[in-house]
This record gives structure tokens, sequence and C-alpha cells, in this order.
């Protein structure tokens, strides 16, 4: 009978698993390792100075498909620390909740000063609580592990050889690639 | 008037003692199945989740009770409580220990075949009076299903019934104790009969691979899908208590119920129920089901014939040859 | 590859389908079932209107749209670096192959060569995507049969352990599970990390030595064989009429891959075995599957021993959302995704040059949801869900 | 024996009990809506608006189904006396039994030949 041999296979097999260790982890008591690379939730971290290394550059704002961040500049001032002159920021505001965390702000930042960082946000109970200003940014910078990418290494990761060209071909005239300009430069 | 007191005293302990298994069951079956998928299972409420049964049902009888508009609140109201005492009520005949049971009725096997087949016009009242398109599928299912097994049912249940010669079934085990099951229980008809059971009681209680009357993947939730709360949980409780009151079934007609060696007898009852009970949700959680004509077939075609023969069968043992 | 099938009417039988109900006669009264949107197993939000006569569905209609989010409207207003992350959405079960197939229609466009580690990585992780989402497929499909509370989410949850694994592999290399955004215009985002081949070795040796408990569990267990032999047949004739493509097309005994047969990525340097079944029933279209797990671990395997070492993009990084301008030209672009044909047509030009003029998503899964009038007629609800099963459609891919 | 009947009855008495008292409890326990929607009432269709009420004429195949059983289940009743009588009676009651079995399983062959049997 074909039905009682198969049976009895369903029920090794089950009963196999049920004396392995289980996989599952109880999620808030255990966290499991995560990757190096794993992205989740953002911070703004500082440069070597100690200031935020931010300088409004909007290229992340321009980049996010979902447009979820939202940012003021705040001009060209003398830092404080170094006395040298550079470009500060305002306001920075990032709506988590629409964050789809594609990663590509964090690979347009030339000042490798928005990163993602490895632990999810909370759980919240209003939208308004995963609305992160740059309070929450750089608290978050200090608080949680980084993501192994920056936009330095990301860029690098992916740059071509610098010997050949990027093979656009001539077939097609109509393409062409914009030459990126460095993101700074344009915004101040 | 004895006996009201009686049945009655014997009826709360064996009810009370039938359902506390049942929420130990509830939190066994999903720590099991839990295993099984390499899941923990419950682990939050209680020390290792023993609490999680109950803490389920405080949560059913919290929900609000909703009845839809259109629904038949008669029988809407009705079903759930029929439900449980077609399936509580069986347990009314089944011996746990020589002295542990509420009426030693003298038609045992018949009260249990009837009070069991019952369990039909419950599943109609609840599938018609919800007046729910997917509650009237499992309906008609169920009662297909449950009229059909009904018979194979009867005719294994008749073996042990031939064998012994009661149709009390204190007296089938009492015939066993003296006859040393183990030993001189005919393997031909006493085993194939007990598979023929132990299947038709998968589909009476609806249990996977025969759970079609059911299927949440087909038709949602069956007959419960408009039901909430408290009455859902009836038929939640219903659906266990005829598992594990059918386990205790099988443990007594075809496994010598009490009699064993070592130990008192209601240890041996309860050692046997529950194997049977786990076993129940070991294939639960390993197989899929089949489709209702696949049911049907495998009814109608194999198991009702092979009920029949194993009948005479026994019935040669008993005239022939065998004991007496 | 030349396909001679004799093109018939799409109808089944002499019953069209389409007719009004009318036109059909019962034994009782028919019933019309309202199946889905909110429904256990139907994937996702789809709904089938079933006429029912007594068990036996005479007609079935399906709706689509539930779950529509204009994605492909959204490709015209964003530019075209940043519609890598919003086209993994689409096909929520294999997010790879959207990416790489709206990459491929980019670089076409642009006339880019891929690097040829690029090319690698892209065949492994639409090897494993594959398989993941093939994981994913018999989960479903043995909830379908058995049920959330029984031996069917059983098999669910061991099929989601092995997806893990892959999901573990990918959140290595791009550091996220769904949203990889690890494909982009000219090659891949992310390189692989050190040791990442060895890992993956092992997780598809253990993915490998998990496939029999699987085979116990459904293929070689014979309820599982009597669900679904003989239901949902669906000739090649038809198949071929309606488009579809994928393991349901080769299930209908079409030998048709679009890795053999138009080879993209690194397929041209591996040798795929197509796997075809005859028979064109939920059994054929669920043992294709199983077969094709078996050899994209394969094909995964030799992959990873062959990476060659390289570059991984020969485009430069997105710096900026206009990195790309174009004013004019079109493309398709189409790979084999673990459903079929996913293609994408991309139109350039119009009125801002940096975003698509019309970017068309070609959904396998769209096609598969054809075939329901056809085949669900004549078998039982029962049935039905296992031929929705079997079809694999991915409701965020239909609807887009 | 009248006296066991009583207590079974007493037993379905208390299995009534259960069922009613863990209604009771409910009732008490149970959250009361502050609000009531009309939706709430609806009847389960998958979401959308129910296609007319499910109290229709059914598939006749379930009627097939239930005169069987009825055929069967009657028939097997009369075993019952049968297997308590058997081991007095000896042969001739077996010589009996197989008899009636053979004419049930006559009907039962028709009913296969016929198809009757068969779900579709």
């Amino acid at each position: 009978m074909g039905y009682f041999n198969d049976t009895a296979k369903a029920l090794r097999t089950t009963m196999v698993n049920a004396f392995r260790e289980p996989v599952t982890q109880e999620f808030p008591l255990v966290i499991r390792p995560r990757a190096e690379r794993f992205r989740a939730s953002f911070a703004l971290p500082d440069d070597e100075h100690g200031e935020v290394a931010c300088i409004g550059c909007l290229a992340c704002e321009r980049i996010c498909p979902s447009r979820v961040i939202k940012m003021k500049s705040g001009g060209k001032k003398d830092s404080p620390v170094t006395g040298k002159k550079r470009a500060y920021i305002d306001e920075f505001v990032l709506d988590l909740s629409a964050c789809i965390g594609c990663e590509l702000c964090v690979q347009v930042c030339n000042s490798d000063a928005i990163v993602m960082v490895r632990q999810p946000e909370v759980p919240a109970f209003a939208r308004e609580d995963l609305v992160l200003d740059m309070e929450k940014l750089r608290a978050n910078a200090k608080l949680k592990t980084a993501s192994w990418g920056t936009g330095t290494r990301l860029q690098e990761m992916q740059e071509p050889p610098k010997a050949e060209k990027p093979a656009v071909a001539k077939a097609s005239p109509a393409t062409e690639t914009a030459p990126a300009p460095a993101p700074a430069k344009e915004t101040v | 008037m004895n006996e009201l007191v009686h049945g009655a005293l014997y009826g709360t302990l064996i009810a009370t003692a039938i359902l506390s298994t049942i929420a130990m069951g509830i939190w066994f079956e999903r720590k099991f199945a839990g295993r099984m998928q390499q899941r923990l299972g419950p682990t939050i409420v209680g020390p290792a989740g023993l609490l999680q049964p109950f803490a389920d049902i405080i949560k059913l009888l919290q929900k609000e009770d909703i009845v839809p508009r259109d629904a038949d609140r008669g029988l809407f109201d009705l079903a759930p409580i029929l439900a449980v005492v077609c399936s509580l009520g069986v347990a009314a005949v089944i011996p746990f220990s020589p002295s542990i049971i509420a009426s030693d009725l003298d038609v045992g096997v018949l009260w249990v075949l009837g009070i069991g087949g019952l369990m039909v016009i419950p599943t109609f009242a609840a599938g018609w009076g919800s007046n729910n398109k997917f509650a009237l599928l499992g309906a008609m299912r169920a009662i297909a299903q449950s009229v059909s097994y009904g018979v194979p049912l009867v005719l294994a249940v008749l073996v042990p019934v031939v064998l012994s010669g009661s149709l009390s079934i204190s007296g089938i085990v009492a015939w066993q104790a003296q006859h040393h099951w183990f030993a001189v229980w005919p393997i031909v008809p006493g085993l194939p009969a007990f598979v023929i059971f132990f299947l038709a009681m998968l589909a009476e209680s609806n249990r996977i691979p025969f759970d079609i009357p059911e299927a949440e993947s087909e038709l949602v939730a069956g007959i419960t899908t408009e039901y909430t709360g408290a009455k859902f949980t009836l038929f939640y409780m219903a659906e266990y208590v005829h598992t594990l009151v059918g386990s205790a079934l099988g443990a007594a007609l075809f496994f010598g119920g009490w009699d064993g060696p070592f130990a008192p007898g209601l240890h041996w009852m309860v050692l046997k129920t529950l194997t049977l009970f786990v076993l129940i949700y070991w294939v639960r959680w390993s197989l899929l089901r089949f489709r209702a004509d696949q049911l049907m077939r495998l009814c109608w075609t194999w198991l009702t014939p092979i009920g029949v023969a194993l009948l005479l069968v026994s019935a040669a043992w008993v005239t022939f040859g065998g004991t007496n | 590859m030349e396909i001679t099938v004799e093109v018939q009417s799409a109808t089944r039988g002499s019953v069209d389908p389409h007719l009004s109900i009318h036109a059909y006669e019962a034994e009782g009264d028919l019933m019309l079932l309202h199946f889905g949107p909110q429904h256990p197993s139907t994937h996702g939000v789809f709904r089938m209107d079933l006429h029912l006569d007594g068990e036996t569905i005479v007609k079935a209609t399906p709706y689509i749209g539930y779950l529509h989010r204009g994605v492909e409207k959204l490709c015209e207003k964003l530019t075209y670096v940043q519609q890598t992350p919003i086209v993994d959405k689409n096909d929520y079960v294999a997010p790879m192959t959207n990416e790489q197939a709206l990459n491929m229609a980019f670089e076409k466009l642009l006339n880019i060569e891929v690097p040829r580690r690029a090319r690698y990585l892209r065949t492994i992780f639409a090897e494993l995507q594959r398989v993941a989402s093939h994981l994913v497929w018999l989960a479903a499909q043995s909830i379908d049969l058995g049920g959330a509370l029984g031996g069917g989410s059983t098999l669910f949850l061991h099929c989601l352990r092995e997806r893990e694994l892959i999901m573990d592999l990918f959140e290595e290399v791009s550091g996220a599970r769904f949203h990889y955004n690890t494909h982009t215009i000219g090659g891949n985002r992310h390189d692989l990390p050190d040791g990442w081949s060895k890992r993956a070795q092992a997780a598809i040796s253990q993915i490998e030595s998990r496939l029999s408990e699987y085979e116990d569990l459904s293929l070689g267990n014979q309820i599982f064989v009597d669900r679904m032999k003989g239901v949902g047949v669906l000739s090649a004739a038809l198949a071929l009429e309606l488009g579809i493509s994928g393991p349901v097309l080769r299930g209908s005994g079409v030998d048709h891959d679009l890795r053999r047969d138009a080879p993209y990525h690194a397929y041209d340097e591996l040798e795929v075995q197509v796997a075809v079944e005859q028979g064109g029933d939920c059994l054929a279209r669920a043992k294709v599957r199983f077969r094709e797990i078996r050899e994209s671990l394969r094909l995964a395997r030799v992959a990873i021993d062959g990476i060659p070492e390289g570059p991984i993009c020969s485009f430069k990084p997105t710096r900026q959302p206009t990195q790309v301008k174009l004013t004019g030209g079109q493309a398709y672009a189409a790979l084999e995704s673990p459903r079929g044909e996913l293609g994408t047509f991309v139109i350039a030009g119009g009125d801002t040059p940096t975003s698509p003029y019309r970017l068309k998503i070609r959904a396998p899964s769209l096609h598969a949801l054809a075939a329901i009038p056809y085949i669900v007629p004549g078998a039982n609800v029962s049935d039905a869900v296992a031929i929705l099963g079997s079809l694999d459609p991915i409701m965020g891919e239909v609807d887009r | 024996m009248q006296s066991a009947w009583l207590s079974a009855f007493a037993f379905l008495l208390v299995s009534t009990l259960v069922g009613a008292g863990l209604l009771g409890a409910a009732s008490v326990l149970r959250v009361r809506a502050k609000y009531d929607s009309p939706l709430k009432h609806n009847t389960y269709e998958c979401g959308e608006e129910p296609a007319g009420m499910s109290w229709m004429q059914f598939h006749a195949r379930y009627y097939v189904v239930a005169l069987f059983f009825v055929l069967f289940d009657v028939e097997a009743a009369f075993f019952f006396p049968w297997a308590t009588v058997l081991r007095e009676e000896g042969t001739s009651a077996f010589i009996a039994a197989v008899t009636f079995a053979a004419v049930l399983m006559l009907g039962w062959l028709y009913a296969v030949r016929k198809e009757a049997l068969e779900w579709q």
C-alpha cells in the first residue's frame, strides 16, 4: 500500500526534524548575528573633528527614489573646531516609514556623512516616531553599529578600472552620460 | 437516583480530566508541531509556554460575539453547544479503569456510535445557520464525510464486539483482560480493524489527512468561518475532545483499555490513550490532505468491503476455532 | 529553437470559458462564490469568481488589480538610476531577477557591456534566487494542499528554513534580505565579501541534502501525487497561445528556456539542462520545478567555482540621479525568471531625458493566470487551489 | 440496567453544562464594541459583497451518499444483536451472517459498477 509506505516516510521525516535544533530564535530576546553589510536604519556620523560630517550637498535628497529625505543647507561657516571654512547642514529629516532601504543615499554621499546602521528601528506606535531628525540620526551614530557600506567604499567597490573607459558605444548617439560633478561644488 | 448522582459525579470528574488533558494536549501539540517544523513553539506564557492554552482560552472568551445579519440565529447559537455535547457525551461509557466509568451501559458500543454519529447535526446546523457559502460547502463535505466514514467505523467496531461477544465497552475490555489481549488478540481481524477504526476516527474528528470539511486553504475555516469568541472556542474544543475521546475509545476497544501489568489500570488507559492522541497529531503535522472524491473512494471502495470481510473473518474465528 | 505547435482556438473542449453563465446547465442551483481577494490561498490578493455546481466549478473568472501600485508609471517619473530599487517589489519572491531584467534593458539601451565577473555574479544570484523562489512555490503549494494547520505548514516552514540560507547569502553580499538593490546599470554594486563562495557552497550542499526530505513530504507522497495528477491540464497549444512561459510551459511539454535559447549573463558558458515534463497537469509542473531546483543548485555551484577576477561594473557608480540622459531609443531585454520570461521594454526620450518615456514589464505570472478560465472549470474547489498554486503567480508582479 | 442510562444522561447533562458554562463565562468576559458597524455583520465572502444567500438547492450527489449511508448503516445495525449471540448460536449464525453480508456486498457491487460511489 503506497499510502502507508509514504505515510511512514513522512512521519520519519518529521520526527527527524523534531530532534534537530530549532532554527528559529526568540527574536527580541535573541538577536541573530547580522551580516557586516546589513543595512536597516540610518545615522549621521561625525567626521574626524567631531563635527557632523554632512555638508548639506543635497545629493542624497535628490537620489532618493521615494523622497524620504528632506534637508536644509546651512551655508558655509567657519568651523569652530578646525577654524577652516566648510559647509553645514541645518536640518535633516528622514522619514523611515517610507524608506525602502535602497542604500542609494549612502552611495552618493561623497563625504561619508550618511551611513546605515545594522540595528533596525524599534517598531513604533505612531508614524511620527519613525521620522528620524538630526538628533535621532546623530544619536544612532553613537549608539548603533554602522554598516560596512559608506559612500567611498561602495563607489570604490563598484568603480570600473581606471585604464579602460566605460564601454559606452558610439552606436547609440542619443546616449550620453553626464559627468558626475562633485556634489559639494555644485550645491555650495 | 443514586445512579444519577454517580453519573453526574463521574461525569464532572471525567469531563474535567478530559478538558485539562486537552489544555495540556494543545500545548503539547503546539510544542511538538513547532519542533517538527524546527520552530520553538510557545515559549512566553508560563514556563516553556505551559500556560499558553489558558491564555488562548481567555483571549477567545474575551472576543466580541459577532453574528452575521443573514444567519439563522437559533441554529447558529445552538450548534456549538451541541457539538460539545456530542463529542463529550461519547466519554460516558468509556472505562478509564475497572471502576472509573460514568455509566456502564450494556450497549455502550451503540451509545458511542449513536452519540458520535449525532455530531453531524451540529456540523450541519453551523454550516447552514451561518448562511455563508464556505460554511455551507464545509458542512456539505463534513456530512458526506462523516456519514460515509460512519460505515467503516461501525464495521471496525463490530470486530471486537464479535470477538468478545459483548456490546458493553467495559465488557470488551474485561474480555481482553481475561484473554491477554497482547498475546492472544488475533492479528488478522484485530490489527486491520484497528487501522480502519483509526482512519475512520480521523475522518470523523476531521483531522488531517481527512480534514476537508474545514480545509482552511480552500474553505477559509469551513463551518467555523462565521464563528467568533466563545462559540468558536466550543467548536475548537469539541474537535479536540472528539480526538481525545476517539483515542480513548480506540485504546479501550483494540488495546485492552486499562489492562496491563505492573501498574494500576488508570495509568495504562491514560498511557494508551495519549499514545494514540500523539500519533494523531504526529500524522496531522506530517501529511497533506485528501480531496473529497479521493476520500469517498477510499471509504466506499476500500474500507467498507474490507470492514465487512474483517467482520466475517472474526466471526469465523469465534465460530470455528479460536477462543471462547 | 523551433516551436511547431498548431495553435488552436482558445477554448476548452467545445465550451468557450468566457460564455455567459446562463449558457450552462446545472443539476442544482449554481452558486457564485467570490474566491478572494481576502482568502488564505490566493497567493496575495487575487480574486476568482467561481460558479459552482455542487462543488464542481463550471466557470471561473479571474480578477486582478488588487495589488496595483503603478510601478511602470512610477518608473516613468524616476530617473534611470533610481528605478532598480523600485522594481524589487514586483516579483517579491524573486527580487534579484527583477533588478536584472530592468538593468539588462537599460544596458541594451545604452549599449553597455557587462564585465565577465558581474555576469557570473548575476548568474549565481539568479540561480540562487530561482532556488529560493521555487522553495517558496513548494511552500505555498504544500500549504494549499495541506493546510496551514497540518502537514502543509511543516513543509512550508522547512522550505522557508532553506530559503533563509539563500537570503543570508544575499544579505552578506548586498546588506539586505529583500530590497537588495545590488544590480546597477553595467554590472553589480556589491562585490562578494571574503569567504562568500565557500559559505555559498556549504549552503548549497545543505539545501541539496534536504531535498530528499522535501520529496518525502511532497512528490514522494502518494497523497500529494493524487492531488496533483491530472488536475489543471494545460495543453501545449493553449499555453503557447496564452503566452505562458517558464515552468508552466515546460510542464506542458514545450522545451523552451531563455537561459539556453537566448543566453544572457554567463549562461553561454554554462550548460543548462532544461527540465521538461509531459502532461501539463499540476504534477508535471511540480516535477519541473523540483528538477529546476536541482539544476539551479548545480549551475550555481559551477558558476561559483568559475567566478573570474575583474571589475564588477563597467559603468560609473551612481553619483546623482541624472547620471543617464537619453533622448531616444528603445530596448527589450528578457530573462528566464523563476516564473518564466520576465522582460522589460523601455522607450527612452519623451519630455525628460533622464527618465524613460515608457517602461513596460512583461510579467510571466500575468500570462500564467490567463490560463485559469480554461483549466479550472471541471475541477472542484480543492483542485482550484492546487491549480492556482501550481501556476505560482506572484500578485505583485501581475498587478505591478 | 435502567440505572446505567440515568448515569449516561447525567453525563450528557454535565457536557451540556460545560458548553453552556463556557458561553456564560464568555457573556461576562467578552468585550462589547462601543460602535457597531453594519459591515461587521456582513457575511464573510473574501472581502467582497456576498453574491446572494447561500441557502440554495445543493447538488444531488450528496443525497446519494446519504442514501448509501442509510442503507449500509441500518444493515450494519443488524449485526449488533447477531454479534452478541454468535457464540451461543454457532455455525448457523455464521452462515446467516455470511449470506446477509453477501447480499449486502451484492448491493455494494451494483453501486460500484453503476459508479454511484464515484464522487465526480
